[in-house]
């Protein structure tokens, strides 16, 4: 069946966050979003280590260790940016003043549950850096992933089996095959992407899914 | 004459206890002390535990300590990194003790100390392995875990500039955890680029009030400033690009 | 583009309804929102619980909301001053609420709300009236009471100036109650002196970033300052002085 | 017997208030102290409104609204100053940071509780506003006070009877006859002024006091 590119998801999303908002792009494949955020248009980046308008990487030459992301990487600051102290970064995502935080998943539950921080393999090394926090840090947490692993195991799945990073803290599932919301009566699809059916997507998860396709944009 | 600058970092560090806790300021190389960590490594003192947001990187600074068998504990958010071998070696050796605290906890955990908080209700991790134990609460209809407050005995800070009155002003995301640090340790040690004359920080602009600070001393501008301004050249770690043509000194 | 100014303060209180939870910044004349209060006045709200650190003075301003009846409750710390007759009238007529919050409290509850913090444990207040009934704790040999978040629906916050995003810059100790009272209402609406093209504050020295501000409107330089520069004056309240031979006009 | 002036326990205050201290200076007459600190050494003031490094009253003319004490009168900052809001402000008191505060009081207890907000009347309208934090928010907290009330009753008492500020938190009171510490066994006198002497002291208070005159300076 259809799947999307990665880029092509990136942008997916971005064209789902509205001007005026405050975003935070988590680590990794997330801060692609950033590069299809559409022109001329503010969206207000937050990254937790301290800093809101948070701009693209540097010019070669022009890396700066003291102003970096959440992923340590260099990025810039735009004007109307503001920097802030760790407790502040955290206590703006934990009191519920961003819009949207888009975040990696391994597995996401029906009920909204997310694991992305430990595949709880024995003896590894466990580390959650800012995952927790984020998971409950916005109004809107959107997941942003492949549907199914690298063995075919779906992602989406009726109750985690690794070990989670938020209870029900999932707003909606951006995957490769189809765009998912997670409601009270669990996985909606939103929608299919290319030759992606309701149906496929059933076999593929193995869940019960809810056809919300021709449902009104928000 | 209130005057908290000291010589060097030798002398800053100075009288760090064997079995002191130690909060380290710095997320990546943004707001780390390298010159304290590496003048504490120098001092000696062993069987601490270190507060910090990794648990070192490579062979040097933090890892340096690690590897010398002189930290019984950590608690940080995320230890595991690509280049955390010292850690990771240690930790599956047994030889090292962890506690593994979301970030965010662990900031506001370490505010606590510093507010005179006795203990708070968060939600995050609630729910999760890192939750596992604490006491629950459901308040106005969201479950909340209890967190208690994080202090030291020392906490070694990297800044942009102070005063002799150990007003602190920082640079850029270098800021991060050392507000929160200074103010919940005993004894708060802090490295500057520079030492300004009282009355040349902008009283709106001080983020680290000297009532926080103990010890401050300089380094020297870092390699990537000049004369307080941005020149660049350096990698994420402040060291000279290849193509730089300087001259490669620490 | 983003745009949180908006042109008046009537435009700028719209929308605050009956029973609304209003925070009003400033301690003394320091950071009091009066063009944002009287502009309240005007808007006509009613049965509002007030979050101010106190009941108001002489006959204007807050006092003048209360005197019309407006306000049902009242969360300060400190209502009785030698010119709140107004508040003083109402609470010993039983016509208003009061719930009086040590000061201290009162700022960290309403830091909590903002921060999402559930209660936290404060050493404030403990063994006295004001923490009766509350639950308590001993944590680590010191005796703490359990207190809950302050939140409301609208903040009114006086600064100096701001920009389109809402980033904000305040005065001296005018600073206050302001940043965290931004944060802990759904709707913050910001007065200052001066509306500031976006990228001329320093992201260094933003005291509340533009995430926690909702609208902002110019209400012109305060009577005490000029082109930025503190010229003097002016009495507490920000008056002309008798001798000063200015026009004396609001 | 010997009374001292108000003005010269500001100054006896001061004396022992050690260069380099933080200190709050409450509000009413433990401000007068700021007037004996002596010259040419530092001693950095905290006002609770969000200052530290506070000086003197203004010039007349140069009265700043937004620059006040805790008193709501008018002040200036030194050089060395920084401006914080409430909650980092009262953090500092709560959190131990400050090294002084002085206070008033209208009853101490032999064990070092504090009533200085209410008098406890029926009708009367509470405030409290920092009492309780700077009651709670220093290493050492000195009360300054008269020893006797207008009707002759003694402030130190066994047992409060207003309503308590905090409970065992004052260190030391400084009254118009003498000096004394609060200790685990009750007051102790530690200097008594003129024609003071610790048997006189305890007629005037009622209390059993210890005898600390003599006792080695700090």
């Amino acid at each position: 069946m259809t799947t999307i590119s990665r880029k092509d998801l990136a942008a997916r999303i971005a064209a789902d966050i509205p001007e005026g908002s405050y975003v935070n792009l988590g680590i990794g494949a997330p801060t692609l979003v950033a590069n299809y955020l559409p022109e001329g248009q503010e969206i207000i980046l937050h990254t937790e280590n301290g800093l809101l308008g948070m701009g693209p990487a540097p010019e070669p030459g022009r890396v700066d260790p003291d102003l970096i992301n959440a992923g340590k990487q260099a990025v810039t600051a735009l004007a109307g940016a503001a920097y802030f102290h760790h407790a502040d970064s955290f206590g703006m995502m934990r009191g519920g003043h961003l819009d949207v935080c888009v975040l990696g998943a391994f597995q996401v539950s029906q009920h909204g549950d997310l694991a992305n921080w430990s595949t709880g393999a024995p003896g590894a090394i466990p580390a959650v850096g800012g995952a927790m926090d984020l998971a409950i840090g916005a109004k809107s947490v959107y997941v942003m992933t492949d549907l199914l692993t690298k063995t075919g195991d779906s992602k989406l799945v009726a109750a985690c089996s690794y070990p989670l990073t938020g209870v029900g803290c999932v707003t909606r599932v951006y995957t490769d095959h189809a765009v998912f919301d997670v409601t009270a009566d669990g996985f909606a699809v939103r929608e299919a992407f290319g030759d992606n059916t309701v149906a496929g997507l059933q076999e593929l998860t193995g869940l019960t899914l809810i056809d919300a396709t021709s449902a009104e944009e928000d | 004459m209130i005057d908290k600058t000291v010589a060097d970092v030798a002398t800053a560090v100075a009288g760090i206890p064997d079995g002191a806790t130690v909060m380290i300021g710095g997320f990546g190389r943004a707001g780390q002390p390298v010159e304290l960590i590496d003048a504490l490594i120098e001092q000696g003192a062993g069987d601490l535990t270190i507060v910090n947001n990794n648990a070192g990187n490579g062979d040097v600074g933090l890892a340096a300590l690690l590897a010398r068998k002189r930290v019984r504990k950590i608690i940080c958010s995320f230890p595991r990194q690509v280049d955390s071998w010292v850690f990771d070696g240690l930790y599956r050796a047994g030889e090292i003790e962890l506690e593994l605290v979301p970030q965010g906890n662990l900031a506001e955990r370490i505010r606590a100390a510093g507010a005179g908080i006795g203990a708070f209700f968060t939600p995050t991790g609630v729910g999760t392995q890192l939750a596992e134990g604490k006491e629950h609460r459901t308040i106005d209809g969201r479950e909340y875990a209890l967190e208690y407050p994080i202090r030291a005995d020392f906490a070694l800070i990297g800044a942009l500039k102070a005063d002799r009155w150990g007003n602190v002003v920082y640079r850029e995301t270098a800021r991060n955890f050392g507000p929160v640090m200074a103010s919940a340790a005993t004894t708060t040690i802090v490295q500057v680029d520079e030492i300004v004359p009282l009355g040349s920080i902008d009283p709106e602009t001080v983020i680290t009030p000297g009532i926080f600070v103990d010890r401050v001393v300089a380094v020297g501008e870092r390699r990537w400033l000049d004369g307080g301004a941005f020149v660049g050249g350096v990698d994420l770690e402040g060291e000279p690009l290849q193509d730089a043509g300087t001259e490669g000194t620490r």
